[in-house]
């Protein structure tokens, strides 16, 4: 099973996608597509959260920054939400969410918001398919990697000591 | 007023003092032709025929008719005397010389002995009984009908023989006319496949459906005379137990319940979605619903299979999978189609003798005694053919299939396109969810499958149970399921809400949010997220906090939450960092 | 015995943050009693070669101001690491990158292009570009090179402490030096600054209503900010919410709306994420296009959002595009 | 054998700048550069903001003239939005303006500038500093300085939110009104400004000009440039720094252009040169010739002493005194000895102080309507103030929305760049020979530079850094063969 891994060898480009679903929807509709033997890109990586209004616009930040070159929003279509108005939250900040990623230079394709009712597990595939084929076309996202220092040297023991000094004041 | 005796021809008998002779009569049995007698209605006494003889036994005697001469202590009646016989013997040969030949006189007179009247007949065939007039008065209360002009020319009309606009087309005017003169022209006419009931008239006053819980009768407003005119009446004046309430009004009441089994059922398959079978277009087809209460002893065939015009069949094909197994309608399989087509078909061949051939595409019998249920009706002689019906038609081909339906339909077994004609087609139709199934769902806060049916939990291990917590699934509501299935259901999801109730408390799930004191802000983001008004802003502490047992768990607020003070137990940002993390770093 | 040795630093700043150390005012002569101050370039002369000289970790804490730009500044990071037992990250562009870290949302080129090119007052037909290295008569003058982002301190070197604020409040400095002093300083990697959210000590606080819905987003020219209320519930981004208290609600007092300089408190790792997060949901809009047209409203996300923070950012900058649509670092 | 000598940067000084003077074989001065080495790019990434943000985005161009930035940029918001703000609001910014004036220029004579002189050019250099300067004028008097910056900047915060990138500013006025109570607080901060500005001439009377060492030094021909000179000057042509219009006047004196900032564009000019990342402001209509000096070239000079020549006095009384005094004493209009700058300096404080006091007691600055709500469709808006250290110009241009699309700074020291880069020459040419240098002679260099208080914060839009003073002598292999460090 190790071997169908997406980048698991050097072969071309195949992307990582992070998904995260809402519990009661999506969630259960790609359970569905899976006891109904759908087979579907393994590409995507689901995260399960209880509702999309879960959905802090920083975990989608965090997936890109840790190497996902997409990321998938799956909730409730509007009015089912099991939390009666949890998928509104979503879509407002997936709206502003993605202005900010054009801001950012981030292809429009790499995030998308889709509403999967339980029933629809064959709509998880479809969506799952071809938002891999997108992102396939649209080559790996490459951020700009973030500098980390070297530790200090000593920073270990750098519990400063205390000052035989009296305060300011 | 006191009790009275009188003697009927011999027979004593107490009375209320005044009542009618009549009514005593009646009770003893005795028969007196009557025709412009009417229980409910005053007396009239316009016939004439109800004549009998009055006596005080000291020598007095009178003629008097029956229907309103009152009783009095002593009084003694003679009904079959020869001079009360002769009397109404003129009286009704008068009656009979005014009209035409009506069949109600010619009874009378065969029971009178008169051959024919001496004075010859006459056109009329009215006999101005005056129950119509009286019946549109008393009863009714329209007031739409009335005697016009005098003597020999008097008749019974409309005001200035125009339609009326009192008119309410009750039809009670022609009910009690005894002559027949009074017809209604097609006001309501008793027809198979009425809206509210399938089969048979309506009436004002009925049982809504077989097997309606409570059985009982309920009144049309629609249709109700009392409630046209304020007249009428009659139903609450023979109810001994006086049940009837015409305050009686729709009412919503709220009950609060801690859980609620939902057994909303299903919906039959439309027919006349499914043009090539005729449904709507031929009177001749029928769906099986509507042949099921006409089979029912109860429906107004008595449970005769009959035809539109009334005879009896003599083929007849049922069609199976309408509205199931089809990519135009429905793909999944109702799944009691088969049995119940099986049923219809014994039953159909039982009542009418004809030739019965079901088309089907498979024959899934599954259960008990069902698959020997099927090789019953093999051997009782019912034909089956398999493959699906391709159309129903009249138009004819051969002289025998003149003025049938023609069933055209591919055997696959001999592998030829077979017509088949029959007198009449019945529709296997297929179950379909609520038309309100979704808003339903919503309201309970349950999904619906692709279809429509309510969704449970676990197809295995929680069959009865859904996503939110003390709502249960009961019957077809949740998919194709035949009786035996459903009761079972049923019971299941009963015990499963006693289970709730017998406990006494709710297991909440251990996802809820909860708000640290030292971090919060108290910028109240959080409050105006919660749906289930679960946060709270406190004034003293300043800061906002969660109600647990409120709280659903959705998260919506820690994701708000500005300053990370919000999270969610079992999903806090650091965990979902490290799945993130996680399903990142394994490749 | 000898007093404990202080050092301030400024690398890419403006120096608001020297400024806000002179705004000590008379503390910083308590200072500068209780401390030795060996090395502050804007107000003393005192040698590089003296810090070199230094035993490592010779000075008690150094304040390091601004963002990291050049290959300069981090040298001197470096040295002053090496040389300091703690380093504090003094302000926003040390803290998150500041305003000035705003430059990562474009190229380096575009940048020079729009400075030497395209403004309007430069005359530049030739087209001349400051060069790294340039022959004159007698020689040969070097600029530095320039980063083509903008580096946060702790994107630099080690960091131990943080002290947040464009610039940092007074109040805050006085506490870190004093904390210092009496070495009672929280754990490393602390932020030297309440961690709660401004609201705490906005004095509007109580004029916030107890469902803060937004219909619509104003920006502060459009209308007269009531002095008094939330300014929020005005329609008015304020990432009070979202931002450290500590500066006593500074822009607020000036009846503008916070922007955010000190930053996010602890459980945050994305300020302008967490921002948008809040800000999104506080709408009210419903339908699909609604949700747009609200949304609409904020012109500027990524600048408002980010406004001192995009370095430290889990982006930390915008991504470059080659042609294919792809992108590459 | 041919040396370099590099002085980078030069401490003492908001900003980066550095100098590299190169010798000939004989040791004596070839030519010396001052460069500035570093680059911010505001103008780009103010791009996409929303225009009423720039009062506080640019106010980052600079921490020790904020307020500059923020004046400049809300009155650029003002005509970006046709708005003019209520009379109220207007006297509330410049009130502010004036107040920063006093403590920025106090701060320049006292902390960075002014122990040249007050402590003495070629004084130990553990002395030349603030510290160095409080032992020769005595402990009080510095406590007064710190005492009056911090109220003057406690007032400015007041208002404006903030000291250090104040909040006030937009289109149409300010975003806040000045509570009745506080009015006191104002008049009383500006009349102890007042009493401190005199002072502080008197300090400049005794320690520098009874000095005649001193007075030859300011004389001197080495820090001597006949250039033009330009500032903001009000409708009698006298000195403001909020408000007015640019007036230029030649090397002679002569008024030579005298034009609205939204004109800016016919009469600066930016040059761009291989080794600095500062770009060189000239008189478009004059020309660039190089650097050299004369009324062929465009190059000109801003900030006090700028001011004052380009003006025809002082809007106050105290200030006009001393205005006349200070022409009286260094032979007429125009003055062109660099070092004249530090004098001009504490006339300016004075008239400064002068002005937020008029300005403390008008009525107007505490009527609470303070706002004009704009109405008109942005496209474009330009506006420009005199900072302490020169005249400053923000132009910007927007779409319908009122978000940037393109943004032109020219910034106080950025127009005195050129005129730095001679002096430094000029000065390293006088002071240097035979290829002897010693932190004395240096510093002599320095003040030819320090003397503009220039801020290579602003004059690059870029992040000011500072770094010792380090000077290396190379031979022509470019070994070093000597190195004196004067951090």
């Amino acid at each position: 099973m190790y071997e169908d891994r997406p980048n698991a060898s050097s072969g071309p480009f195949e992307p990582k996608i992070v998904a995260f679903f809402c519990s009661w929807c999506t969630y259960t509709a790609a359970d569905l597509a899976g006891t109904s033997r759908m087979a579907y890109a393994p590409n995507v990586r689901v995260v399960r959260l209880m509702c999309s209004g879960r959905l802090d616009p920083q975990f989608v930040l965090k997936a890109f920054r840790d190497g996902a070159d997409g990321v998938l929003i799956g909730g409730c279509h509007p009015g089912d939400c099991h939390y009666q108005e949890g998928n509104h939250k979503a879509l407002r900040r997936y709206h502003l969410l993605k202005r900010l990623l054009r801001a950012m230079g981030i292809e429009e394709e790499r995030l998308r918001l889709e509403w999967i009712s339980a029933s629809e597990g064959d709509r998880v595939q479809s969506t799952i398919n071809d938002m891999t084929d997108q992102i396939r076309k649209l080559g790996p996202l490459q951020l700009e990697p973030i500098p980390a220092p070297a530790p200090h040297a000593d920073a270990v023991e750098v519990e400063l000591k205390p000052l035989p000094v009296g305060g300011v004041r | 007023m006191g009790r009275v005796t009188i003697t009927i021809d011999g027979h004593p008998i107490e009375v209320e003092e005044g009542s009618f002779v009549l009514t005593a009569t009646r009770q003893l049995g005795i028969d007196i032709p009557t025709l412009c007698h009417f229980p409910y209605m005053q007396p009239y006494a316009a016939c004439r025929l109800c004549v009998v003889e009055a006596r005080d036994g000291k020598g007095w005697s009178k003629i008097v008719t029956a229907c309103n001469y009152p009783a009095w202590e002593g009084l003694i009646i003679r009904t079959d005397s020869d001079r009360v016989l002769d009397g109404r013997r003129l009286n009704l040969e008068m009656l009979m010389s005014r009209c035409a030949r009506l069949p109600v006189l010619e009874e009378l007179a065969a029971q009178l002995g008169i051959d024919k009247p001496r004075w010859g007949y006459g056109e009329d065939t009215c006999v101005l009984c005056g129950l119509c007039v009286r019946v549109c008065d008393e009863i009714v209360g329209a007031h739409a009908i009335c005697f016009t002009n005098r003597g020999i020319f008097r008749e019974v009309s409309t005001p200035f023989n125009l339609d009326s606009d009192s008119c309410i087309l009750c039809g009670a005017c022609a009910m009690v006319c005894p002559t027949g003169h009074i017809q209604m022209e097609e006001v309501v006419r008793p027809e198979i496949g009425h809206p509210d009931l399938q089969l048979g008239p309506n009436a004002a006053i009925s049982v809504p459906t077989r097997q309606a819980v409570p059985n009982v009768p309920r009144i049309n407003p629609d249709y109700c005379i009392h409630f046209k005119t304020g007249g009428c009446g009659i139903c609450s004046s023979v109810c001994e137990k006086d049940a009837i309430n015409y305050e009686d009004e729709d009412a919503f009441d709220e009950i609060e319940v801690g859980s609620v089994v939902l057994a909303t059922g299903f919906k039959g398959f439309d027919a006349r979605r499914i043009a090539p079978y005729g449904y709507g277009r031929y009177p001749n087809v029928y769906t099986s619903l509507e042949i099921e209460q006409m089979i029912n002893a109860s429906s107004p065939t008595g449970g005769q299979i009959v035809l539109r015009d009334g005879f009896v069949p003599k083929s007849i094909g049922i069609i199976h999978c309408v509205g199931s197994r089809d990519e135009h309608t429905n793909r999944y399989c109702s799944r009691v189609c088969c049995m119940y087509s099986l049923k219809l078909a014994h039953l159909v061949k039982e009542r009418t003798g004809g030739e019965v051939f079901n088309f089907y595409i498979d024959m899934r019998t599954p259960g008990k005694g069902y698959e020997e249920f099927y090789d019953k009706l093999l051997k009782e002689g019912v034909h089956f053919i398999r493959g699906r019906a391709a159309e129903v038609t009249e138009w004819a081909m051969t002289p025998e299939e003149e003025g049938r339906l023609v069933i055209r339909a591919e055997d696959t077994l001999i592998g030829t396109v077979r017509r088949i004609p029959v007198d009449m087609v019945i529709l296997s139709v297929g179950l379909e969810p609520q038309a309100d199934a979704e808003e339903v769902g919503r309201l309970f806060n349950i999904s619906c499958s692709k279809e429509g049916w309510f969704l449970e939990r676990h197809p295995k291990l929680a069959p009865v149970s859904t996503f939110t917590d003390g709502i249960f699934l009961a019957g077809a509501c949740q998919g194709p399921k035949d009786i035996p299935d459903s009761v079972a259901q049923g019971g299941a999801a009963a015990a499963e809400a006693l289970v709730l109730a017998d406990r006494g408390y709710v297991e909440l799930e251990p996802i809820t949010a909860y708000i640290d004191e030292d971090t919060c802000s108290g910028c109240k983001t959080c409050v105006a997220m919660c749906p289930f008004s679960a946060i709270s802003f406190k004034v003293e502490t300043g800061k906002s906090e969660t109600n647990e047992a409120l709280c659903k768990g959705c998260g919506t607020c820690v994701a708000a939450c500005p300053s990370g003070a919000a999270q969610q137990h079992l999903f806090t940002d650091e965990e979902i960092y490290e799945e993130i993390e996680g399903v990142l770093t394994y490749v | 015995m000898s007093k404990p040795k202080i050092g301030f630093y400024w690398c890419a700043s403006c120096g608001g943050c020297e400024e806000a150390v002179v705004d000590l005012a008379e503390d910083i002569l308590k200072v500068v009693e209780a401390v030795d101050i060996v090395f502050w370039p804007v107000a003393l002369d005192i040698k590089k070669s003296d810090v070199e000289a230094m035993a490592d970790g010779a000075i008690a804490a150094c304040f390091i101001n601004g963002a990291i730009r050049t290959s300069e500044q981090e040298e001197m990071a470096h040295l002053l690491r090496r040389k300091s037992q703690a380093v504090i990250a003094f302000g926003s562009c040390a803290h998150t990158g500041g305003i000035p870290g705003l430059a990562n949302l474009y190229e380096r080129e575009a940048l020079l292009r729009r400075v030497y090119d395209e403004s309007p007052s430069t005359v530049n037909e030739a087209g001349t570009r400051p060069q790294l290295e340039t022959e004159v008569p007698g020689g040969v003058l070097t600029l530095p090179e320039f980063y083509d982002s903008v580096k946060t301190l702790a994107q630099t070197i080690d960091v131990d402490y943080y002290l947040p604020g464009c610039p940092p409040p007074v109040k805050l400095i006085v506490e870190a030096v004093t904390a210092l002093l009496e070495g009672k300083l929280p754990a490393k990697g602390s932020v030297l600054a309440p961690n709660i959210a401004m609201c705490d000590e906005c004095p509007r606080k109580e004029s916030k209503p107890e469902k803060v819905l937004v219909t619509e987003f104003k920006r502060p020219h459009q209308i007269i900010a009531d002095p008094e209320k939330c300014l929020l519930d005005q329609g008015l981004l304020c990432m009070g919410p979202v931002t450290r208290s500590g500066c006593g609600a500074a822009c607020v007092s000036g009846n503008m709306p916070c922007t955010g300089c000190m930053g996010p408190t602890e459980g945050i790792q994305d300020y302008g994420g967490k921002a948008l997060s809040t800000f999104a949901s506080c709408a009210t809009a419903i339908e699909e296009d609604d949700v747009s047209k609200v949304m609409d409203g904020i012109v500027d996300p990524a600048g408002t959002f980010y406004r001192y923070s995009l370095p430290a950012s889990f982006l930390h900058r915008r991504v470059r595009h080659n042609g294919n649509g792809g992108s590459r670092p | 054998m041919s040396q370099t000598i590099t002085i980078d940067p030069i401490t003492r000084l908001e900003g980066h700048g550095k100098i590299d003077i190169l010798l000939d074989d004989h040791g004596e001065v070839e030519h010396a550069y001052f460069q500035v080495p570093e680059l911010r790019g505001f103008e780009q990434f103010a791009e996409g903001r929303p225009a009423e943000d720039m009062p506080q985005i640019t106010s980052r161009i600079c921490g020790v003239c904020p307020t500059a930035h923020h004046m400049a940029s809300s009155k650029a918001l003002d005509d970006l939005y046709h708005v003019a703000p209520p009379a109220s609001a207007r006297k509330i910014r410049e009130l502010i303006y004036s107040l920063f004036f006093v403590e920025d220029h106090a701060l320049h004579f006292f902390f960075l500038g002014g122990p040249d002189f007050v402590v003495g050019p070629t004084a130990p250099k553990a002395e030349r500093n603030i510290l160095g300067v409080l032992g020769k004028v005595g402990l009080d008097i510095g406590k007064e300085v710190i005492g009056l910056r911090k109220q003057l900047r406690d007032l400015i915060s007041l208002a404006g939110g903030k000291v250090i990138h104040p909040v006030m500013g937009l289109p149409g006025g300010v975003s806040k009104s000045l509570a009745e109570e506080d009015q006191a607080k104002y008049i009383a901060a500006a009349e102890r400004a007042v009493k401190f500005g005199q002072f502080s001439l008197e300090v400049f009377n005794d320690i520098v000009l009874k000095n005649p060492k001193y007075v030859e030094t300011i004389l001197s021909d080495i820090y001597t440039h006949r250039t033009y000179y330009m500032g903001l000057v009000d409708d009698n042509n006298r000195v403001n720094f909020y408000d007015g219009a640019v007036r230029v006047v030649t090397p002679e004196g002569e008024e030579y252009a005298k034009f609205r900032g939204q004109d800016y564009l016919n009469h600066v000019a930016e040059h761009v040169e291989e080794w600095s990342y500062v770009k060189f402001c000239y008189l478009k209509n004059v020309g660039w010739t190089g650097f050299e000096d004369g009324a062929a070239s465009g190059i000109y000079c801003v900030a006090p002493l700028a001011r004052l020549n380009a003006a025809d006095g002082m809007a106050t009384p105290l200030a006009q005194e001393a205005y006349d005094q200070f022409f009286a004493t260094l032979g007429g209009k125009p003055v062109h000895y660099t070092l004249a700058n530090h004098w001009a300096r504490l006339i300016e404080l004075l008239y400064a102080a002068e002005r937020s006091l008029e300005l403390a007691k008008d009525p107007d600055i505490i009527d609470p309507n303070v706002r004009t709500l704009p109405t008109a469709t942005p496209h474009e808006g330009i506006g420009v103030v005199e900072a302490p250290r020169g005249t400053l110009f923000h132009h910007y241009e927007t779409d319908p929305q009122g978000v940037i699309k393109r943004a032109n700074l020219i910034v106080a020291t950025q127009n005195n760049a050129a005129r730095i880069a001679l002096s430094v020459d000029k000065a390293a040419h006088g002071v240097i020979s035979k290829g002897k240098v010693d932190d004395g002679i240096l510093n002599l260099v320095e003040m030819a530079f320090r003397a503009y208080d220039p801020c290579h914060g602003c004059a690059t839009h870029a992040l000011p850094g500072q770094m010792p003073l380090i000077v290396r002598v190379y031979d022509a292999r470019r070994e070093l063969v000597e190195e004196v460090r004067r951090d």
